[in-house]
């Protein structure tokens, strides 16, 4: 019997570092994909001034998508809730911000930026705060039953998206309704061949400001943390003295806010809402959250981008392949990381 | 009288969950600045019980008092923030946040740091090899410690903890002896549920032995110990057959 | 008592695996034959539920190989490896919860005999697999209770069937990692007996990993130690208890440990 | 009496519900006016049953045929989406009973998947995109055209174009984009691309069904810095809001209440200013075409026998709001004016006006025959 | 047969009736019920039994959540409708059209099926939900085969249309004719379908698929090739669902996107399983029932609801016909509330099995 002995290594010690350069890091490689898809399409579209248009005209969509969507990944990536009911706030979002600004026509009308600017910002902040309030209800009767449970939560949220869509129904009617721009946001900036619409520069900023608050509320603050600990093993952080039920209701309305806020800039875009405006543009919101890693904030914003200057370049090059440019997106990304963009977590058995 | 030396009083305390009756009638006292074994065979009520002190399962009936105040009925974070720490069965790990942020969220203040933690790393170096690792990639004793860490990171005054020593080394009970020392001398209460007789026996001072959902015998822990008949009528063993 | 000079049924070559930097298992080459058991200890986060999974299959190696009975396993699936004779009880329990628990043993047997692709059969026809779930039930103790959902048993119940659904898989090797861990003084006894009575038949090899020294000192032919994912030891258990390096890393200064 | 049963089979609730009540509020007035108010023809009470096909074809023809067999219709009139109305149409001709439709587009309801027992009020798709042809193809226009790329669209386009021929006007592109898209920057800069070159009057005909809001968006990249210009065709009074930043632009539209002048039509505008308080829209005209045609079916036949009635109704000239309306022996389509329009915006209406620029009279426009009964 | 009934069949005896009338109701239909909104309903009843059912298998069974199942009932259908658009409707084309559609639905039954092994549930059910709307389009753009939007219209043979007399007189009051073969030929295919199902389900394989859904991992440890089986399951639904869809050629004469691939049918075959109860295969007889029922007369109840309650402003608006959709909704919530288990999960578990000891 031969009995083999080896030095001992101490268990303690320092920290094991995985590894971390930055271009290891998912979320910067994903980063690098939007200039890489912006660089690469340029050659290909071959006139300049086109390239610049359908490039910021892309980029600026894919900030409308991001704020559409920020609220349905948040949700989920903090709370795992599949809210198909987002739709519903989007879709509410509209209406609500619709007759604010119909009772603020004339500030929406008239020539000043800052008025015009006001009547918007009121009609997106009423709109919020109603989906918001909206929404404590929605959580309280339906999705605090099913949270744990993906199929109950699809379930109870798409019959809570018909009710909600048929109550738009019941209080403003089923007809289209027009959801004009404010003035100053009608119309093109135009630097020669190049145009840039003036409504996609409220996006943009819209999008940019949302993305960096978002990303500081995660950074700096506990929050993120709590409710992703919450959702894992809830009686746990009760064990630790906080109010988790109050904590997933403030995610949730904040979710549906933006939602809302998404539905107000996607009304405005449009020009005309339906009730069923936010159920359309689901599958699209679905994709991007998907593309982007379900919860990850910064694979829901690197995602949108793609997709909106995706779908631009596509369209351009080779519309009957416009269809499929996105899905296609959604295929090749799941191929190479299956849990999309940026996996919103890195750990998990 | 009770209340000045009692930290923690059940009285007639009943559970049911699902429709099965599975506290029926438990009475118990816990000293204060003692450490209160919880004994018994497996699936006579332990973990119930200290669900139910939590306010994780709510009672049916009884009492249950910390310092002479009745908290059933309270929900758990209401518990908890009346210095009450716990430490579940199956460990409770956030397994997709790192081991640092596990502990982040346990302790009150916004950074970590400071003697306490640097305490609790000379206990468990493991979590500090592991600091920025997503726990559920530890090891099954890693977790443990990392569930004990998470409940001490604060100073609590009284720890409820249920079967430390599952899944680990020797040479970790034996610094968890020496940690649950400290923490006593530190004057926290412990009511710790524990199947490692030799560490029940190393550790406790007051000795309070389950059976189907009822309290069958409260003592010190010392004349346990010394009389084999009673821990077999009780435990089915006599603690030394098990070392 | 082991001669290397046979073909050992079990066998793994330079067996290692990483972890982002950390090496969790870090070449380790060992050799288990016919009717031993070898318990294997060491600290906690040692690596030796890892060492278990390479083995199974549930992980991939980084580097080495595992051999069955000389044959390299190499890829294979951790079904194909169930199927080739490598049982496995694990550490956390993993049943099927909310079926009976004579069905999760029944699905064993009907796995172990073949028969899952079936479509035609009536599965409640299959009367050799439920003699043989009887059987099983009376071994772990579960007679009982055999047709409550699995999740209704108490932690020692549920112990005693996963180590029941790994004996109804009848493997040539068997893996048990902990399998008392958590279990009361009145309860371990039937697991560890049942082990026992498995080694004393002798045809199968065992592997057990588990912290109680009484445990290992009373069943084990053998102890390799692992530390840091590295084989600190391998020898006969009272040799290898003994040994300083051992008592340090694994038992405490007091070297018996609080066992 | 046994009252004289219509069935109105049409898709009540779903997307499509607001065209979906003009429809209907139309027709009841098209039977109130035809009748003089009695709701009685041949000395019997006209009795309407609804149906709502919820726009799922299965359900529309069990509904038709629960109309014609067990509510024992004499005729019946629908549905909105051109999808419900052709899994509809073999169901007539199985019962041998007729179905007038109204207001489904498709060419082919009364073209090669069509029958003997069709019949249609609605304009098909052909007489929208001949009589834009008509309005805006003249000498030396350039046009691009941007279409959904669907049967509707590229139909539709087809058909603009065959139209075209002869006028002078050319077609340099034809942009084709998915059903569902909302971002039209590329569509825009290959069209501006294929346009600004040329010389001449430079128009982007919009040929669009449904939501996405083609026109508005392609107004914000600035087509006047190449002198383009936009036309499309009609639409219901609330899209025709978004309209208004397009300030004399041309097309034609199938029907705007001011814009026929007639009896009728200012009898329709009247009442239903008092009943609904606003002015009849595009499809209440429709639906009062259907009413009005289906009355004067039974007068002009005195029988509500099928047969009968096939041989009253080919070839019928009947007066509409639309002025007068003929079905087409040969395929059963009603032939009927469309409205030449420019855009322009007034203070206190909420929508941009259609004004009219002159009425394309029937005899002008040239509709390929669909089938030959 | 009998042995699988009697392992798979619900215990509680009140359910077991339900079935039993439910079933008797269906074949009966044409002499308990008057008119051809019942017969159809009866027909497309037994469809959708077959097409939930199917979804169970793969829903209840595998725990695979997929929103592209209807796909596969529309591959089947367009299968039939392309047919017999394209060529005389005969049952030798009807045949080769049913083994096209298999062909193709298991054909892209695998490449999902593969997909659904990379990546987790949750996403595998978002990009299904893609998928599915990408068919749609994918339909309308390629009208020249599919007739887009509009569908297809076409002839089926002769002996299964209203036309066909078999007798001259009636039977009991119900006129035996081609209708009726139809009605029959796709009341007792599903029959047949169903309890093929029933068989899979009580074999050895649908335990394993039981033991998929509860714990993945450890089917995998015990030596089940969890690969091949999820694969098989998903193949076997979709080629019933396949089959589902050919009925649904025959008896609805028409095929189209919005009767045979949108999204509303997948939710309501979703609706109907979660409703009946997931995992017990007979759920699907009593959502299906329910939902169509529902979807069939429930505006009908609603109009007389509001004509009860007249002019209460607010309630009459939401009691009005065009709101029936809200009281869908509603449905979806109490379902989920009511009946988390489904009404045959609720009301009894499996039925009580062999004792063991
Ligand atoms: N969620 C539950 N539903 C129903 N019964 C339960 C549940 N949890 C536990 N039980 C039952 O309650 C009884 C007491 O369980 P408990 O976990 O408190 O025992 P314990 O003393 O902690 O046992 P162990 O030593 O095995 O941990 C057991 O019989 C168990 O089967
Ligand atoms: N999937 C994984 N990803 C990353 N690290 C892992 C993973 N699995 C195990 N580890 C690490 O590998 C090491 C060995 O773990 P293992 O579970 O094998 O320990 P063990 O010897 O079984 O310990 P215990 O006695 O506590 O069960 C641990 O440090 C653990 O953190
Ligand atoms: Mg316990
Ligand atoms: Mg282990």
């Amino acid at each position: 019997m031969t009995t083999r002995v080896e030095p001992i290594q101490a268990t303690g010690g320092e920290p094991v570092k995985q590894h971390r350069a930055w271009w290891h890091r998912p979320d910067a490689q994903a980063a690098v994909l939007v200039p890489a898809l912006a660089l690469l399409a340029l050659p290909l579209t071959g006139d300049f001034s086109a390239w610049l248009t359908l490039t910021l005209a892309g980029l600026a969509m894919g900030m409308m998508l991001f704020i559409m969507t920020s609220g349905f990944t948040l949700v989920f990536g903090l709370m795992d809730v599949l809210n198909f009911g987002h739709g519903a706030f989007i879709s509410l979002g509209a209406f609500f911000g619709f007759t604010v600004l119909a009772g603020l026509e004339s500030w929406r009308l008239v020539d000043s930026l800052w008025l015009n600017l006001l009547a918007f910002g009121l009609a997106a902040v009423a709109a919020m705060i109603a989906c918001g309030l909206l929404s404590w209800a929605f959580e309280r009767v339906l999705v605090r039953r099913v949270y744990g449970n993906h199929l109950m939560q699809i379930l109870i949220t798409m019959g809570g998206l018909i009710v909600a869509e048929q109550l738009i129904y019941v209080f403003w009617g089923g007809e289209d309704w027009p959801m004009l721009k404010p003035a100053a946001f009608q119309g093109g900036l135009q630097w020669g061949d190049l145009v840039f619409e003036k409504y996609r520069l409220l996006a943009v900023v819209l999008g940019l400001v949302l993305f960096a608050a978002l990303m500081a509320v995660f950074k700096w603050t506990r929050l993120g943390l709590l409710i992703r600990a919450g959702v894992e093993n809830r009686e746990m952080v009760e064990s630790f003295g906080y109010n988790v039920r109050r904590l997933f209701v403030l995610v949730f309305m904040a979710g549906s806010a933006l939602a809302a806020m998404g539905g107000v800039m996607w009304g405005l875009y449009d020009e005309v809402i339906t009730a069923h405006l936010g159920q359309s543009i689901m599958i699209t919101v679905f994709i991007v959250a998907i593309i982007g890693g379900l919860g990850s904030i910064e694979g829901c914003f690197i995602a949108a981008l793609m997709v909106g200057l995706l779908s631009n370049y596509v369209g351009f090059l080779a519309p009957k392949l416009a269809l499929v440019s996105t899905i296609g997106l959604l295929v090749v990304v799941l191929m190479w990381r299956p849990q999309g963009l940026v996996p919103a977590t890195q750990g998990g058995q | 009288m009770s209340d000045q030396t009692m930290q923690l009083a059940l009285r007639d305390v009943h559970t049911h969950v699902d429709g099965y009756h599975i506290l029926q009638g438990v009475t118990f006292d816990v000293p204060r600045h003692q450490v209160t074994m919880l004994l018994g065979r497996n699936g006579v009520g332990k973990t119930s019980t200290m669900r139910t002190i939590m306010g994780l399962w709510p009672s049916s009936q009884g009492e249950i008092r910390l310092e002479g105040q009745p908290i059933h009925g309270l929900p758990t974070m209401q518990v908890a923030r009346r210095g009450v720490s716990y430490v579940p069965e199956n460990m409770g790990i956030f397994a997709s946040l790192t081991v640092s942020e596990n502990l982040r969220i346990a302790s009150r203040s916004q950074g970590l740091g400071g003697e306490r933690l640097d305490w609790i790393l000379a206990l468990f170096p493991a979590l500090q090899t592991f600091w920025h690792w997503p726990a559920g990639n530890l090891s099954g004793g890693q977790k443990q410690m990392l569930a004990i860490a998470r409940a001490v990171i604060e100073p609590c005054d009284l720890l409820l903890v249920d079967e430390p020593s599952k899944g680990l080394a020797p040479s970790i009970i034996e610094k968890l002896i020496t940690a649950f020392r400290s923490l006593k001398d530190e004057r926290t209460t412990i009511l710790m549920v524990e199947q490692n007789m030799n560490m029940a026996r190393q550790l406790g001072d007051h000795l309070v032995v389950m059976d189907d959902g009822r309290i069958v015998h409260e003592g010190s822990m010392a004349d346990f110990a010394a009389d084999p008949d009673r821990q077999s009528e009780l435990l089915g063993l006599s603690m030394e057959a098990s070392t | 008592m082991t001669t290397h000079t046979t073909t050992p049924v079990l066998e793994t070559r330079e067996l290692s695996v990483q972890f982002g930097g950390h090496v969790a298992v870090n070449r380790v080459s060992c050799r288990f034959d016919s009717g031993t058991l070898t318990a294997i200890v060491g600290p906690n986060g040692a690596g030796k539920t890892t060492y278990f999974n390479l083995i199974s299959g549930q992980l991939p190696a980084t580097e080495g190989e595992v051999r069955l009975r000389g044959r390299v396993l190499g890829g294979r699936s951790a079904a194909h490896r169930a199927r080739a004779g490598l049982g496995r009880a694990f550490q956390l329990t993993q049943l099927f919860p909310r079926l009976s628990v004579a069905d999760n043993l029944r699905l064993v047997v009907q796995a172990k005999l073949g028969l899952g692709f079936r479509f035609w059969q009536p599965a409640s026809h299959l009367i050799a697999v439920d003699r043989e779930v009887e059987a099983l039930l009376e071994r772990v103790d579960l007679a009982g209770r055999a047709e409550v959902p699995a999740s209704q048993l108490s932690h020692g119940g549920q112990r005693r069937l996963e180590v029941g659904m790994m004996l109804a898989l009848d493997p040539e090797v068997m893996m048990f990692d902990e399998p008392t861990a958590g279990m009361s003084l009145d309860e371990a006894p039937v697991v560890l007996n049942l082990i026992r009575s498995i080694k004393e038949a002798g045809e199968k090899t065992i592997l057990l990993v588990e912290h109680k020294m009484d445990v290992i000192r009373s069943l084990a032919d053998r102890i390799i130690v692992l530390n840091n994912g590295t084989l600190l030891a391998d020898g006969e258990p009272a040799e290898v208890m003994s040994l300083p390096s051992v008592r340090q890393a694994y038992l405490g200064e007091s070297g018996e440990g609080a066992t | 009496e046994d009252p004289i049963k219509i069935a109105h089979v049409y898709g009540k609730t779903g997307p499509l519900e607001a065209y979906a009540k003009q429809s209907h509020d139309g027709l009841m007035l098209g039977l109130e006016y035809a009748t003089g108010g009695t709701m009685e023809v041949l000395g019997r009470p006209i009795e309407v049953i609804e149906k709502d096909t919820q726009l799922d074809p299965a359900q529309g023809r069990s509904l038709l045929e629960e109309a014609y067999a067990d509510d024992e219709v004499t005729l019946a009139i629908g549905p909105v989406s051109s999808g419900v109305a052709l899994a509809m149409l073999p169901v007539a001709q199985e019962y041998g009973k007729i179905l007038m439709v109204e207001p489904a587009v498709a060419d082919s309801i009364t073209g090669e998947n069509g029958n003997r027992y069709i019949f249609r009020t609605g304009r098909n798709s052909s007489q929208d995109a001949v009589a834009n042809a008509v309005a805006i193809g003249k000498p030396g226009v350039k046009i691009a055209t941007l279409a959904q790329d669907y049967a509707f669209g590229r139909d539709g386009i087809t058909a603009f174009r065959n139209a075209l021929e002869g006028s002078g006007a050319e077609i340099v592109h034809e942009e084709y984009v998915p059903t569902d898209t909302n971002d039209f920057t590329a569509a825009g800069q290959r069209i501006f691309d294929a346009l600004k070159d040329e010389d001449g009057e430079k128009i982007v005909f919009f040929y669009w069904a449904g939501g996405g809001n083609p026109m508005g968006k392609l107004k914000a990249m600035n087509p006047e810095r190449y002198d383009i210009e936009f036309a499309t065709g009609g639409n219901i009074l609330s899209a025709l809001v978004g309209y208004k930043p397009f300030v004399g632009m041309e097309g034609a539209t199938y029907y705007y209440y001011e814009s026929p002048d007639n009896d009728i039509n200012d009898w329709l505008v009247e009442q239903h200013l008092d009943r609904f308080g606003t002015p009849p829209d595009f499809f209440t005209a429709g639906g009062m075409s259907a009413g009005i045609a289906a009355v004067e079916a039974l007068k002009r036949s005195g029988d509500t026998d099928t047969e009968a009635l096939i041989d009253t109704m080919e070839g019928m000239r009947f007066d509409t709001p639309k002025g007068e309306m003929m079905f087409r022996a040969e395929d059963h389509q009603a032939l009927q004016s469309m409205y030449h329009f420019r855009i322009k915006v007034e203070d206190g209406v909420e929508w941009a006006i259609p004004e009219l620029v002159r009425e394309i009279p029937l005899e002008e426009m040239d509709i390929p025959v669909g089938r030959d009964n | 047969m009998l042995q699988a009934l009697r392992d798979t069949l619900p215990a509680n005896r009140w359910i077991r009736l339900v079935l039993l009338a439910i079933v008797l109701g269906v074949i009966f239909t044409p002499w308990l019920f008057d008119g051809t909104r019942a017969l159809d309903t009866a027909a497309r009843l037994s469809i959708f039994v077959v097409l939930a059912a199917s979804y169970d298998l793969l829903l209840g069974f595998t725990g695979v959540v997929s929103f592209a199942h209807a796909l596969f009932f529309g591959i089947g259908a367009y299968a039939v409708a392309i047919a017999f658009d394209h060529f005389a409707p005969g049952f030798g084309v009807l045949l080769v059209a049913i083994v096209a559609g298999l062909g193709v639905s298991l054909l892209v039954a695998f490449i999902m099926g593969l997909v659904s092994l990379r990546v987790k549930t949750i996403f595998y059910a978002m990009i299904t939900l893609a998928v599915a709307s990408a068919a749609t389009v994918l339909v309308s753009q390629l009208y020249h085969l599919t007739g887009g939007e509009d569908g297809l219209t076409y002839r089926i043979p002769k002996v299964l249309t209203p036309a066909f007399k078999l007798l001259d007189d009636k039977v009991f009051g119900v006129r035996v004719n081609g209708k009726l073969m139809n009605f029959y030929l796709v009341v007792f295919s599903s029959i047949v379908l169903f309890l093929i199902m029933v068989r899979i389900v009580a074999s050895p394989f649908g335990r394993v698929l039981k033991a998929l859904r509860e714990n993945d991992f450890r089917a995998q440890a015990i030596g089940y090739n969890t690969l091949a089986y999820r694969t098989t399951a998903t193949l076997l639904s979709a080629a019933f669902a396949t089959l589902a869809g050919v009925l649904m050629a025959l008896w609805l004469r028409y095929t189209g996107p919005e009767s045979v691939l949108s999204l509303d049918i997948m939710i309501d075959v979703l609706l109907m399983v979660v409703i009946g109860g997931m995992g017990t295969l007979y759920g699907a007889i009593i959502g299906a029932t329910v939902l169509m029922l529902a979807q069939s007369y429930l505006q009908g109840l609603m109009g007389n609801a509001q004509d009860v309650i007249g002019g209460v402003p607010i309630l009459s608006e939401l009691m009005a016909p065009d709101r029936w959709l809200l009281w869908l909704g509603l449905l979806f919530i109490a379902s989920v509330y009511f009946f988390p288990q489904g009404v045959v999960g609720r009301f009894s578990g499996p039925a009580p099995k062999e004792a063991t000891t």
